[in-house]
């Protein structure tokens, strides 16, 4: 039996969001699944970040 | 021609607020998403700012300032 | 930002107070400083009124002629040279503070900035009457010794000529 | 997800979707129903410190841009009334039938990426969190401090909305605290939180702030170094205490704490930051139950050092915090090495289930007739026509040179609105467009694809941005605004009237790899590329795969090393993509991404070599000891020289009493500046094993700070549990090393008594650092810029770890900095992700505001080619005179070449001289000829 093309990425933080990015670069259709109503997650949230106090979004 | 520049000059010069032409050249990446983002926030500033988006400030030349002077403006930001 | 330094002091030479040229940061998630920038921008052009009424300022008739000659000293082929040599030199050095580019600009780049602002607009004055030295040296700012210096090449090359005081475009030009 | 079924390569998963009571595509993100919704919710996304309505986004910029409704709060949802929203809404995109949805996915592999969960309140209210208003989580001060939350970055007192004037930040809660279950290191929070103090000077100059650290662990990459300009540039207190807990006083905060001289203490605050520690997420059991994967006593999923991407199931992978935590490079990391995991799961499979979309040809002929302009003022409902007068607007655009077509839709951007704006330009046989609506950051691309659609190169359109930078931030002058309309569609039609079709350019990738260094991280890569299909070349300087790990015997996890070195190397050695250069050096790289072609130096002899991506590998090297009599005595040894005597057998030990170990041996401003990461944990392993052969040495341990992060923390405590002494050393009063006619004596300062004591020392480990290896040379060849450790800098600390400035080229391994192995082979399938991502597409696309050289007037001067960011332009030898060339596909498109070439030969592409220029000329409304 031949193998799925696709990929499902659980969790739509900034790791979901990169592995999925990645995924769907690289040649496969992903499904991006998130709780929330957007994706983000925590790092959407912070102001900053270290060292080069670049924005985060 | 140098006349009418010196009356217009006086005009502007006695209006109680004068009004400056200002034109922008702002980074695609930073102060053009800065300000989109200020949009988003309906925050409110005055409307004197002309923008023109380049890729990057590195792309702004000295005969885009001078020649923006030349045309006019009272200012001329430049946002990165 | 080594062209915005050029273009401040190419704009003070040519009696523009350059202030009025502002070159700020601002990332994408900066809303508020960006909006804090541009509101204090647009009142400081507001106090200084308008192009030709800020302090130390030349008329505003004067200023349009040297913009004019200006624009095409920026883009001449020996400031531009001078300037991408000294952007390379600091960016080899590494020494990107406002006093390093601040100087390299003036004693590297603007004074060919500046001959060539002088020649162009000598030729636009020119263009509309004969002058002499005297009112050359007003209108455009320079001293007569660099008033010569600069027309040298130009009568060389037949471009202009000098008779009894009055200097006048070579017809054809 | 609901449920999991299958095997790697063919699950079903089942996922439960909730209804946004919004439609996505007709959803313009104009926020009318927030204002209208009567109904109250908390903002979650900004920490609960203030209200939001049922109908919001998350924040501006989030993703989808579509506005959501709480059905929680709805009173529509709930109880059948209201409906005010659906009223409210000019784009009908409320939409109530909505329903939940059971999706089943057919899926090759899985990724779980679900983050990391807060620490339980029950914890945080022994430190009065909840008791004092202002006692606040670090995630709530982060909110504070940032300018888009609720405070607009003012930093204030919850109880009384005035500004604080001292702080303090206690660290480790929910860490490092078996307490409350948590015995790890979260790793983040020291950083975080000086981060957090520094943004608070920041915005707050005055202020005092204190932050108790039981150790300082800013081991990341440059962490140390901003670490200490902080420390420096804001005077923040570092106090080296745990507080237990915090009392109110007359409406301010007690502390009372124990420094580690023995001595007690106290001091008043206005407000107390709590750093908390990651978590595992709150539904990790039910996540490992549904997925069948196995977690670790702390509930995170649980991996292997060697594989730590891999689940206990195949085909399930993991990235990010809920492997342990980590902060963003490292999540970042995690999840480009997953995604080369699937990959070489999948690779058979790759393209299978990819869309793609083709157009109609392009109308050339009709692009190059005079400019027929259409112009379309959008109203966006009423975010533009509010304030705006658009009428007004495309009247006066009708005005304009060139203008054939003007009108004024409602939502431009809507599905139907983009119809037939598509149909109009067929009809009126345009060639050039402008839009005046909303930003071209987020919508240029949706009307090139219009104008792709009808046959038109899609560089053909302009936007005026007359809604983000004009009716929305200019609500109070609508004539003013309007004004400023017009103005932005004058200039855009200028420039509209320039544009020029742009080629889309791609190149073709020569589909292998080049991997420098055959250490743990270079074989990793190759592998992982080769198993995605694509040839890999491996160049090895030393006779011999394995490079520092051939030096370890065991992890701390108690794998054993060398198997997990010989399994690399038997896989790299059998693999038939891969081929192996030992005894080699890279002499020279030309070329650009996708066609690299690089001379490797055997000896005497060079061979070339073809391929599309380079990744460095190269490692580096334990630090060779100046200091400590390192060198005068057998018995002063390093970390590594230690475990190599160990692996070779105890008898070195038979007469140890006493072992002394000393920390931070060249790091940390020893010799080398920066953290080198791993030796706290490298001196604990030593040491438990030293304790486990011979349990009657006393071992001492010097240290500035204990860096034993995330779950290597465990170790760190039974180390002490096993009686390991540490004792720490502030960097004025190091150590001495004092060698005496009969043995050794170190020598140090004890805080706690307050004098000097003397340690006669059987033996004496220096844990020496890592220095990074010969960077130089590679980093001329490659033009791949060294951070001022001598380490390889990558491209974004953050967002893009593993790549470089130089496209086609990625990093891996300790090349990039000290790192465990785990952290190594993670980082090296990360690197073969990002190569392969080249060598999958088969070409490159390049954007097409590239610049570009007339041949005919560049003069060779180089100037470009020195100040070009990216190295995207270079001369080469034409005819007789050298030339500029830009190399497409590493432009960026900057302009700085453009803008500083001295016979005005560069032009950049959607951005030409002449463009601007038209721009300015418009922009101040009279005709201003040239001057």
């Amino acid at each position: 039996m031949a193998k799925s093309g696709s990929i499902m990425v659980l969790g739509g933080g900034v790791a979901g969001v990169q592995a999925a990015l990645d995924l769907a670069d690289l040649g496969y259709y992903v499904y991006l699944v998130e709780k929330k109503a957007s994706i983000g997650g925590v790092m959407a949230q912070l102001d900053k970040t270290f060292p080069t106090n670049d924005c985060s979004l | 021609m140098a006349k009418e520049n010196a009356v217009e000059k006086e005009k502007e010069m006695t209006q109680e607020g004068f009004d400056p032409k200002i034109l922008g050249f702002f980074c695609h990446w930073c102060c053009y998403a800065a300000a989109d983002s200020a949009g988003v926030s309906r925050y409110q500033y005055p409307p004197n700012v002309r923008v023109i988006r380049v890729m990057c400030t590195g792309r702004i030349d000295a005969r885009f300032v001078v020649e923006a002077f030349r045309c006019g403006a009272d200012g001329v930001f430049t946002g990165g | 930002m080594i062209v915005t330094e050029a273009s401040r002091q190419l704009l003070e030479d040519c009696g523009v107070d350059s202030d009025r040229l502002s070159l700020e940061w601002a990332s994408a998630a900066e809303a508020p400083r960006f909006v804090e920038l541009i509101t204090g921008y647009v009142s400081k052009i507001r106090d200084k009124g308008p192009l030709g009424s800020s302090d130390g300022e030349v008329s505003r008739d004067t200023i349009k002629r040297r913009l004019a000659a200006a624009v095409k000293a920026a883009g001449a082929r020996k400031p531009r040279t001078l300037l991408g040599n000294l952007a390379k030199k600091l960016s080899k050095s590494g020494d990107y503070s406002k006093e390093a580019i601040a100087n390299g600009v003036k004693a590297k780049v603007l004074p060919a900035m500046r001959s060539e602002r002088i020649s162009h607009e000598l030729r636009i004055l020119l263009s509309e009457a004969p002058l002499d030295m005297k009112s050359l040296c007003t209108q455009t700012g320079a001293s007569a010794e660099e008033l010569e210096k600069i027309m040298a090449p130009l009568v060389k090359k037949g471009l202009i000529s000098q008779k009894k005081g009055k200097i006048a475009l070579v017809a054809g030009e | 997800m609901e449920g999991l079924e299958g095997k790697p390569g063919q699950f079903t998963a089942k996922v439960f979707q909730e209804p946004r009571y919004i439609n996505e595509d007709l959803c313009t993100a104009c926020g009318m129903c927030t204002m209208y919704c009567p109904r109250p919710v908390v903002d979650t996304y900004n920490e609960r410190l203030e209200i939001t309505r049922a109908p919001h986004i998350d924040y501006a910029q989030a993703i989808p841009s579509s506005y959501y409704i709480d059905a929680k709060a709805c009173l529509r949802v709930n109880f059948e009334t209201c409906n005010l929203c659906a009223q409210t809404c000019t784009a009908g995109a409320i939409d109530f039938s909505q329903k939940p949805k059971r999706l089943e996915l057919e899926v090759g592999a899985v990724v779980l990426t679900p983050g990391f969960g807060r620490v339980d309140a029950a914890v945080l209210e022994k430190y009065g969190y909840g008791k004092y208003p202002d006692v606040v989580t670090a995630f709530e001060f982060e909110r504070l401090t940032c300018a888009s939350g609720p405070t607009e970055g003012h930093i204030v007192r919850p109880s009384d909305n005035k500004t604080p004037k001292k702080i303090a930040f206690l660290q480790c809660i929910g860490s490092r605290d078996e307490t409350c279950g948590n015995g790890y290191c979260s790793s983040v929070c020291c950083m975080y939180a000086i981060k957090e103090a520094s943004v608070a000077k920041e915005h707050e100059p005055d202020l005092d702030v204190s932050i108790f650290f039981m150790d300082v662990r800013t081991m990341g990459k440059g962490f140390d170094e901003a670490r200490r300009r902080a420390q420096e540039k804001y005077g923040i207190n570092v106090i080296r205490a745990r507080v237990p807990r915090v009392d109110q006083v007359d409406g301010r905060l007690a502390l009372t704490w124990t420094s580690d001289d023995g001595n007690h203490h106290s001091g008043i605050f206005d407000m107390v930051v709590l750093s908390v520690g990651l978590e595992s997420p709150e539904d990790a059991q039910i996540l490992s139950e549904i997925a069948d994967i196995e977690l670790n006593h702390y509930n995170f999923c649980s991996t292997r050092v060697d594989a730590p991407l891999s689940t206990s199931r195949d085909g399930v992978f993991v990235a990010g915090a809920f492997q342990g935590p980590k902060d963003i490079p490292e999540s970042v990391t995690q999840a480009s090495g997953v995604a080369a995991i699937a990959s070489e799961l999948l690779a058979e499979a790759r393209n299978s289930k990819t869309v793609s979309i083709t157009y109609p040809e392009e109308n050339k002929a009709l692009e190059e007739q005079e400019p027929r302009i259409g112009i379309f003022v959008c109203h966006c409902g009423v975010n533009i026509a509010g304030v705006v007068d658009v009428k007004a607007v495309r009247d006066y655009a009708a005005s304009l040179p060139g203008v054939v077509l003007y009108e004024d839709p409602l939502y431009s951007c809507s599905q139907d609105a983009l119809k037939s704006i598509a149909e109009k330009i067929k009809k009126n046989n345009l060639n050039r467009v402008v839009i005046a609506a909303c930003s071209p950051r987020t919508h240029e691309p949706l009307f090139q694809e219009t104008l792709r659609s009808v046959g038109l190169n899609p560089a053909l359109v302009e936007m005026a941005n007359i809604r983000d930078q004009c009716a929305w931030v200019h609500a109070q002058e609508p004539d003013a605004a309007t004004e400023k309309a017009k103005d932005l569609v004058r200039m855009a039609a200028a420039k509209a009237r320039l544009l020029t079709p742009l080629e889309q350019p791609t190149v073709d990738v020569t589909p292998g790899a080049l991997v420098l260094g055959g250490g743990a991280a270079g074989m990793s890569a190759a592998l992982s590329i080769a198993e995605q299909g694509y040839n890999v070349v491996l160049v090895e300087k030393s006779s011999q795969l394995g490079g520092n790990l051939r030096r370890l015997t065991w992890t701390l996890d108690g794998e054993n090393a060398k198997a997990v070195l010989k399994e690399l190397i038997s896989r790299v050695d059998a693999h038939p993509g891969i081929e192996v250069i030992t005894d080699s050096t890279v002499e020279s790289i030309s070329g650009y991404v996708g066609n690299f072609t690089s001379t490797i130096a055997t000896g005497k002899k060079t061979r070339l070599v073809n391929h599309g991506v380079t990744v460095i590998a190269t490692g580096a090297r334990e630090y060779k000891p100046k200091s400590y009599g390192y060198g005068e005595s057998p018995r002063i040894v390093t970390q590594l020289e230690l475990e190599e005597k160990l692996a070779r057998g105890k008898s070195f030990l038979k007469n140890a009493r006493n072992i002394v170990m000393i920390q931070c041996v060249g790091s940390r401003g020893d010799d080398m500046s920066h953290c080198s990461r791993l030796c706290c944990t490298q001196a604990v392993k030593n040491a438990l094993k030293l304790k486990e052969l011979k349990p009657d040495c006393n071992i001492y341990i010097f240290y500035r700070d204990m860096r034993t992060y995330g779950f290597y923390e465990d170790a760190y405590r039974e180390a002490r549990r096993k009686g390991i002494v540490f004792l720490r050393y502030s960097p004025d009063k190091r150590p001495e090393v004092v060698k005496q006619s009969r043995g050794i004596k170190v020598r140090a300062f004890d805080r706690l008594l307050g004098e000097d004591i003397e340690i006669p020392a059987n033996l004496v480990v220096l844990s020496a650092g890592i220095a990074p290896g010969d960077n130089q040379e590679l980093s001329k060849i490659l033009k791949a810029p060294l951070t001022s450790d001598g380490f390889f800098l990558e491209a974004h600390a953050k967002l893009r770890p593993v790549e470089i400035a130089v496209d086609g080229v990625y990093l891996c391994g300790l090349a990039h900095g000290p790192k465990s192995l785990e952290e190594s082979v993670a980082q090296a399938k990360a690197a073969a992700a990002k190569a392969t991502i080249p060598l999958a597409k088969g070409k490159v696309a390049v954007a097409p505001i590239v610049s570009r050289v007339d041949q005919d007037a560049c003069i060779g001067c180089g100037i470009c080619e020195s100040l070009c960011p990216f190295n995207a332009i270079r001369l080469s030898k034409v005819g007789k005179r050298k030339k500029a060339q830009t190399i497409t596909a590493s432009c960026k498109g900057c302009g700085i070449c453009a803008s500083h070439c001295p016979t005005l030969a560069i032009s950049m592409g959607g951005f030409t001289d002449e463009a601007i220029m038209a721009q300015i000329h418009a922009f101040s409304g009279q005709e201003c000829s040239e001057g």
